[in-house]
């Protein structure tokens, strides 16, 4: 079978079997879920009713960095964990590098870049106030990252690989270090000192975007950021 | 009231022009000229909205905004349209030309 | 503050953690920092575990909101008891790890080396997130943190068969856990809490709860390798580097099996009387006799090990109907710890001594392995003493559990587990004696003065294997206070309290 | 009259098909932009849920980056492919120089 | 629940269920990561779902927070996924999980 | 921990350390080796005396450790288990000395006598346990450690001799492994007690406790090797001689006789086993055996088959005894269990020396075998005849025992099996002695082997027999020693049937 | 004022529906990535819409983020996307 169809979209009978056995548990789960109660104030109130006390004005920025910072501070993990799985796995970048032969490429990025990074600070920045936060500047970062790739004005190499260790583990280590640091004065993990919690919520932020954006990009190498003849 | 008649009237105006890139992009015969119908069309609905959501707006800062989507869009589209142009150009595709 | 058994709950997390990431920023300096992490990691552990035997369950606050806000981390005795477990076998692991991916001139295994560290690390303190964790989601997290981290430990190998036993495990353990998810979903639909504690507190039988148990289960069975969803686990764990197979079957498959525990004696016990633990029971069944059939038919010492794996896992869920019928009676749960204990242990020495026949021999299928005795009889000797745990000979960590376990099933009249056990145990010893028959084939003629060709395994590989397979069997004197360490506060609804 | 429940049942329902298509699509090129487009259309979706901070993640994350992750690997896959058939093996495996393996 | 949320929550279910079958059904890498992809879509779909309550009332932002974590998870897995198969792709030919053969 | 405390402990690690240390040790080391093995021997003799002073002086003797809720680990000194312990280290030592000698230069020495002290700790072990639990640890810790010792020529028939031998022992191990849980399940965590644990049968359990008894004899059954259960004994006959007369004499077999014994006196009690009606198909089977033994002993030629059949009919005789419900029955019973060891090591002491000296192996090749090595012979000789019976021997007093128990019992039909029993022993037994001493030699022997000196053989080869076989005369013509064996038997039966 | 900006969504909306089409035809990968662009700008206008329809300025940020992402995408698939099809069969895998 050419590994690029799988023309074989025939309805076979194991397809029909998965087929019906999905539509089964669809209609099995459809009809539990619309018996849940519907006005069950759940978690809402209680966030709510404890927004003032997070530092932050976006509730869903005091949950993600305050009320359930530890979930962040996992999350983070995972990202600067994927990396070193995909490392690990690959020893070239997998990213096609191909000079572009149009100059407007090139152009079309000096542009862009700058907004780009403009557009992540204000995320970040907005993201105690409004919806944004690290994970949309960071991601902003990543595409960044993206397209300076895609219109080759980097090409992996190892000295920027260093660059990009340290700036991978940049956010962890904040975190983790923020939050031991807590846990040594105040005697939890992760407990913000009253008041100044926006504060720390900020300077962690800011180390995890750089992380988050660079993870981000990372992942769109594929693999130890360093050319190998002919890696496609 | 004025203003939101002028606000409907964009809209309206907008919905046309998003109308016309759709139906450019499904109904013109090649690539070339889809990409025409398409980065016209779109950009220019686009630009109608942005100003209707304008003269809604509250302050300079959501106008800042807006200005900052449209432009991005605007540079972004163009962009990929010159590479999507040169890329099928090079993979050999001519432009159509209308039958005689 | 600092003497509190709570205040250093995060730091068990915190230590492994910064490990891997230095590990990661200094790959020279790997194996110091990965060793010390887990020296501290290890001791900590093993004082909180002590700690708490004496002062009882332990929960850390973190950041200061309490549930069901915030997140929770308790040390009672089951976490306890699964930490104290990671640690003995993570520090072995750390000491052989570094012999076995010894890299000499090879630019390939220095690679290996090199990212082995940091992605252990990650997977240590993720198990150790994981054990700690009281609230649904941020078990998720951590569940994707291990299933991560064991994939790329697994595809470190390189070989296409291991990246594609690395892939089909990355599918199981990705749906598992977007199951998982699903489950969480619905509990919090129904409850509108994620702590585990007040949802227990708020725990009725509602379809709701059937649903999110069935979603739940199901994905966590699909990581845990239950029958007959194991189909991932055999290639994954036989073609994977062995301290990385080690792992895999002492630790990694735990974590999913101690959530399925956890939560069906917190959550879901109000489905107690319903089929779906005697579901679970009959899965296991299933899986001790086609996992020992399995076991008996494979060619190679990992793939023997690996099939082993899948019928030993059975035995975890033989007891859930026991287990829930009586949640103040804890014996079916201490069979089941014991067990996991067990087979933790003897399971890791089992896989480090075929890595270090790997290593030696170039070779691990059976056939090769005639006259072993003879030639590595310090690897030998481990691996039957974890043989002996795995048949549940006495005096053994096996044993002890398999016993507690007949014990238990006894007791409550389950007499068709008496013998899915017993005869559990004498299957194990065929496929056990299939590699432990030949290893006493002689190599020379009989009566010729013997002309050593012992094979050289070095001390850092054959010091610790030769420790846990010890320990698989000296256990057996020390049930009492594994026990007396599980009984701490478990389960939290009738015995930690909110 | 209020027409925002429709909105929810077209944008639900243009989700679904998109879905299917994306998942069942001969092509696979055609699938991951179908998946693209998916993307896009959910982020749409939790912005009618007010959940803009999840819509931002998703059209950032889900979809954008997603996205270009997997049309650069469709595309890798075909260089091999077309390494593979022109019978040239494939180098991925080979041998670092001594000074990239320093720096490993 | 109201109209608009239960249409998503079972839109959301839906989606769950085409991406299992997707990831059952189809051989190719590629579509099995898209299919756990949109499995995930349909977990979140149902848990945004969860906490809309109506155009005048705030959302619950707990689920809100734990989606975005989700996302992040999705987008880490899609990665190391993607690598793994085109390492796959590159050593075997085969972008699919074909069965094992001893060696 | 006191002294009294941990003197059965001791006794154990006796063994196990040196059995542990010499794993260790290089094969070349053989004086190190020789004198951790013998220091252990004495070492456990002398403790061994001391406890026994002490038994007589009232003194209890018990190491108590915790290994689960409820059931502890229990090493216990009683009149039962001292008369297991004497035997079995004696003969330890005195195996231990032949196996010196018999396995100079074979290879993997280190490893056969490393297993083979674990496998007499193990025995120590099975003596000394308090209760079913440690019973159960230590006779499953025999089956692991004497797989090795059964498989040490590491030949394909060793091999596949080690593999019938486990599957024989753990399936029975499985049996026993069940019966001790159904015990507990019933009884609670019981202990063994003189006179029995179970004071009397409770209502209701009658039917389980019938069963668990069966699981019992059952799981002895096959290391004791009652028929149909003793299809291992024979093929592990591929051992070495040491090991063979450890599986016959000292350690395997036995465990399972003095399995049977616990588990009907101190267990069950042998009222409540009578209540029960358990013994009379017990009786049943261990005459059978004792029959069936005989006859398909005749049949052999290999001589080590020969008197791996004669085991299985004669070990019965202590089951037999314990089945007879009456003082004079179970003296005759526990007497056998001292007896038939000594004997029995004597024979395989002396096939065993006929094969490494000669390279004799089969019975048709010992014509004239008495004339080449005439103490060896006498010693066999000894052994033979007191396995027939003859007086004064001590065979003649187990049989004369079992007798009158016979009577004192009821069971009259048990006298003509002994006699039939007798008689075929001696159709299996005097046509050796006859060829051996009568018949001239034919030809040359098969494998001579010159050990030089002046022995007929190799000295550590010669003497162990020769001690043996003084020995099994002594114990018939002693027997009524103020502290000899028979006082001791009286001693342990007065005990157990609370005289 | 709602309902116009609801009935322009709906527009939209079909509008992106009438796309998928193009999606399917294709034919090059050119034409596909045209359907991109044409969602990208869609869904803008869209976004905008809505947050007019709710008045939030918040969802601006998204549309923001939205601009942004599908011009990535956009240029990612211009440079990544167009490798061709390997036009030979390989031979039977397996």
């Amino acid at each position: 079978m050419p590994d690029f169809y799988d023309d074989d979209a025939r309805l076979t009978r194991p397809r029909i079997v998965a087929l019906a056995l999905s539509a089964a548990l669809v209609a099995l789960l459809s009809l539990i879920i619309l018996t849940a109660p519907g006005d069950l104030e759940r978690l809402n109130l209680v966030a709510r009713e404890r927004l003032t006390e997070s530092g932050v004005a976006n509730p869903v920025t005091a949950v993600l960095l305050n009320f359930r910072g530890y979930d962040t501070l996992l999350e983070v993990a995972v990202l600067l964990l994927a990396v070193i799985g995909i490392w690990s796995m690959a020893r070239y970048a997998r990213v096609w590098i191909k000079v572009p032969d149009t100059p407007v490429l090139a152009a079309f990025v000096r542009l862009v870049l700058p907004l780009m990074v403009l557009v992540s600070g204000y995320l970040l920045w907005l993201g105690a106030d409004a919806p944004g936060g690290a994970f949309q500047g960071g991601a902003v970062l990543g595409g960044m990252g993206i397209l300076w790739i895609a219109a080759a004005v980097w090409l992996p190499d190892f000295q920027f690989q260093r660059f990009a260790r340290v700036m991978l583990v940049l956010g962890l280590i904040a975190f983790v270090g923020a939050s031991t640091l807590l846990l040594a004065l105040e005697g939890s993990f992760m407990e913000y000192p009253a008041g100044e919690a926006k504060n720390w919520i900020l300077v962690i932020e800011s180390a995890a975007m750089i992380s988050i954006g660079m993870t981000l990009m990372m992942l769109f190498v594929g693999g130890i950021p360093r050319l190998n003849e002919g890696t496609v | 009231m004025l203003l939101d008649i002028a606000v409907v009237i964009l809209i309206f105006a907008a919905s046309f022009f998003f109308l016309a890139g759709t139906v450019g992009v499904l109904r013109l015969p090649d690539t070339f000229t889809r990409l025409h119908a398409l980065t016209k069309a779109d950009n220019a609905g686009l630009l109608l909205i942005a100003i209707a959501a304008a003269l809604k707006a509250d302050s300079w800062e959501v106008i800042v905004k807006l200005v900052i989507i449209w432009g991005l869009v605007i540079i972004a589209s163009s962009t990929v349209a010159h590479l999507i142009g040169r890329a099928t150009l090079q993979n050999g595709q001519t432009p159509w030309e209308k039958p005689s | 503050m600092p003497q509190d058994l709570a205040f250093w709950l995060p730091v068990v997390i915190a230590v492994p953690l910064m490990a891997a990431v230095l590990a990661f920023l200094l790959p020279r300096a790997a194996f110091p920092i990965s060793l010390g992490a887990a020296l501290i990691t290890s001791g900590l552990v093993c004082w909180a575990a002590l700690a708490a035997v004496n002062a009882g369950p332990a929960t850390h606050t973190v950041g200061g909101w309490s549930a069901p806000l915030g997140i929770d981390l308790v040390l009672d005795g089951l976490s306890g008891l699964l930490l104290v477990l990671t640690a003995i076998i993570g520090l072995a692991i750390t000491v052989y790890a570094h012999g076995y991916f010894q890299p000499g001139d090879d630019l390939v295994k220095q690679h290996q080396y090199n990212f082995f560290w940091p992605l252990w690390m990650f997977l240590w303190a993720s198990l150790n997130a994981l054990f700690l964790s009281a609230d649904v989601f941020n078990l998720y997290v951590t569940l994707e943190l291990l299933g991560f981290s064991a994939v790329a430990l697994t595809a470190l190998a390189g070989k296409p068969t291991v990246l594609k036993a690395a892939m089909r495990y990355l599918m199981v353990s990705l749906s598992g856990s977007l199951f998982y998810l699903m489950g969480v979903v619905f509990l919090y639909a129904q409850f509108g809490t994620l702590d585990i504690r007040l949802l227990s507190a708020a725990s009725a039988e509602t379809p709701t709860l059937l649903a999110s148990a069935a979603l739940i289960t199901t994905g966590l069975i699909m990581k845990s390798a239950l029958f007959p969803l194991h189909f991932w686990l055999p290639p994954a764990h036989a073609n994977a580097a062995a301290p990385v197979s080690a792992l895999l079957s002492a630790l990694v498959v735990k974590g999913s099996l101690y959530i399925v525990l956890r939560l069906w004696l917190e959550v879901f016990y109000p489905l107690a009387d319903t089929v779906a633990p005697q579901v679970l029971s009959v899965l296991g069944v299933g899986a001790v006799l086609w996992g020992s059939l399995q076991a008996m038919q494979q060619p190679r010492l990992k793939l023997l090990i690996a099939y082993s794996t899948v019928a030993q896992l059975g035995y975890m869920f033989l007891l859930m109907p026991i287990l829930l019928k009586n949640r103040d009676d804890s014996t079916a749960l201490a069979a089941t710890m014991s067990f996991v204990f067990a087979h933790a242990v003897a399971k890791a020495a089992a896989f480090l001594s075929a890595g270090s026949i790997l290593h030696a021999l170039k070779d691990d299928r059976l056939t090769a392995l005639s006259g072993l005795m003879k030639k590595m009889p310090v690897t030998t000797a481990a691996f039957a003493m974890a043989g002996i745990s795995l048949i549940a000979l006495p005096p053994s960590a096996g044993f002890l559990a398999k016993y507690q376990m007949l014990q238990s099933a006894l007791t409550n009249g389950y007499w068709g587990l008496v013998f899915v056990v017993i005869g559990g145990g004498l299957l194990a010893a065929v496929y056990i004696m299939r590699v432990l028959g030949p290893a006493f084939k002689k190599v020379e003629p009989y009566g010729a003065e013997s002309t050593s060709k012992a094979v050289h395994v070095p001390l850092v590989m054959s010091i610790p294997t030769l420790a846990l397979a010890l320990l698989a069997i000296v256990i057996s004197f020390m049930g009492v206070y594994l026990l007396e360490l599980l009984a701490v506060g478990t389960p939290w609804v009738l015995k930690g309290g909110l | 009259m209020n027409l925002i429940l429709t909105v929810d049942v077209i944008l639900v329902v243009i989700m679904l098909v998109t879905a299917w298509l994306a998942l069942t699509a001969r092509d696979l090129q055609r699938a991951v932009i179908l998946f693209i487009a998916l993307g896009l259309l959910v982020s749409l979706a939790w912005v009618r849920l007010q959940a803009p901070d999840v819509a931002m993640a998703e059209a950032a994350v889900g979809a954008g980056l997603t996205g270009a992750l997997l049309i650069s690997t469709l595309n890798s896959m075909r260089e091999l492919q077309k390494k593979k058939t022109s019978e040239v093996t494939p180098p991925a495996d080979a041998s670092p120089t001594p000074q990239e393996a320093n720096h490993a | 629940m109201n109209d608009s949320a239960a249409l998503y929550a079972v839109a959301g279910v839906i989606l769950f269920g085409m991406g299992i079958y997707a990831l059952v059904a189809y051989p190719h890498l590629l579509r099995k990561i898209l299919g756990m992809n949109v499995m995930g879509i349909g977990v979140f779909a149902v848990f945004v779902a969860l906490a809309y309550r109506g155009p005048d009332q705030p959302p619950d932002p707990v689920p809100h927070a734990l989606v975005i974590t989700g996302i992040v998870v999705a987008v880490c897995a899609t990665g190391l996924g993607l690598t793994l198969a085109t390492r796959l792709k590159a050593l075997t030919g085969v972008a699919q999980l074909t069965p094992d053969q001893e060696d | 921990m006191t002294w009294e405390n941990s003197l059965p402990l001791l006794i154990v690690l006796t063994s196990l350390v040196p059995g542990v240390v010499i794993f260790f040790l290089k094969e070349s080391t053989v004086g190190v080796r020789t004198t951790l093995n013998m220091f252990g021997a004495v070492a456990k003799l002398v403790l061994i005396a001391v406890m026994i002073n002490g038994l007589l002086n009232e003194t209890t003797y018990e190491t108590r450790l915790p290994f689960l809720p409820g059931i502890d680990f229990v090493l216990r000194a009683d009149t039962l288990s001292i008369l297991f312990c004497i035997l079995s280290a004696v003969l330890w030592l005195v195996t231990t000395i032949y196996a010196i000698g018999y396995l100079e230069h074979s290879p993997n020495r280190s490893r056969f006598f490393g297993f083979f002290s674990l496998c007499v700790s193990s025995t120590m072990g099975i003596a000394l346990a308090g209760n079913l639990m440690t019973f159960l640890i230590f006779y499953e810790l025999l089956t692991i450690c004497t797989y090795p010792l059964v498989v040490h020529k590491g030949d394909e028939k060793a091999l596949r001799g080690g593999r019938t031998y486990l599957i024989y022992t753990l399936v029975g191990g499985g049996a026993l492994l069940l019966a001790v849980i159904w015990m507990y399940a019933i009884a609670g965590p019981i202990e063994f007690r003189d006179g029995g644990a179970i004071d009397a049968i409770v209502e209701g359990a009658r039917g389980p406790l019938t069963v668990i008894y069966f699981l019992f004899i059952a799981a002895f059954g096959v290391k004791s090797a009652i028929v149909p259960l003793h299809g291992w004994l024979p093929r592990a006959m591929v051992a070495p001689a040491p090991v063979s007369a450890l599986l016959h004499a000292v350690a395997v077999v036995k465990a399972g006789a003095f399995g049977i014994v616990r588990v009907t006196y101190d267990l069950f009690g042998i009222d409540v086993a009578n209540d029960l009606g358990v013994l009379t198909p017990l009786m049943i089977a261990t005459s059978l055996t004792i029959i069936v033994g005989s006859v398909l002993a005749i049949f052999q030629d290999d001589i080590k088959k020969r008197l791996a059949y004669s085991t299985v009919s004669q070990v019965s005789y202590i089951a037999l005894g314990v089945a007879l419900f009456g003082p004079l029955g179970s003296i005759g019973g526990i007497m056998h269990l001292v007896h038939q060891g000594v004997m029995k090591i004597t024979l395989f002491f002396g096939a065993g020396s006929f094969d490494e000296t000669l390279g004799v192996t089969k019975i048709s090749q010992m014509d004239g075998i008495g004339r080449r090595m005439p103490l060896t012979m006498a010693a066999f000789t000894v052994g033979a005849l007191g396995m027939i019976g003859v007086p004064p021997t001590a065979g003649f007093i187990t049989k004369w025992f079992l007798g009158t128990g016979a009577i004192e019992a009821n069971s009259h039909w048990v006298i003509g099996v002994l006699i039939l029993s007798s008689l075929l022993n001696a159709g299996y037994f005097l046509p050796i002695l006859y060829r051996a001493w009568f018949k001239p030699q034919k030809g040359d022997w098969p494998s001579e082997h010159d050990f030089g000196g002046r022995f007929e053989t190799f000295w550590m080869l010669l003497l162990p027999p020769v001690v043996t076989g003084v020995f099994s005369i002594l114990l018939g013509l002693f027997a009524n020693l103020p502290v000899g064996l028979l006082y001791w038997v009286r001693l342990i039966v007065l005990r157990e049937y609370e005289l | 004022m709602t309902l116009v900006y609801q009935i322009a969504v709906i527009f939209l909306l079909l509008n992106i529906g009438a796309g998928l089409i193009r999606i399917l035809r294709g034919p090059t990968p050119a034409d596909r990535l045209l359907a991109v662009q044409l969602f990208g700008t869609t869904g803008t206008a869209i976004l905008i819409l809505l947050s007019m329809e709710a008045d939030n300025d918040a969802y601006k940020n998204v549309a923001l983020a939205f601009a942004l992402l599908s011009g990535i995408l956009g240029v990612a698939f211009a440079r990544y996307g167009q490798a061709p099809r390997p036009t030979s069969t390989p031979a039977k895998e397996g």
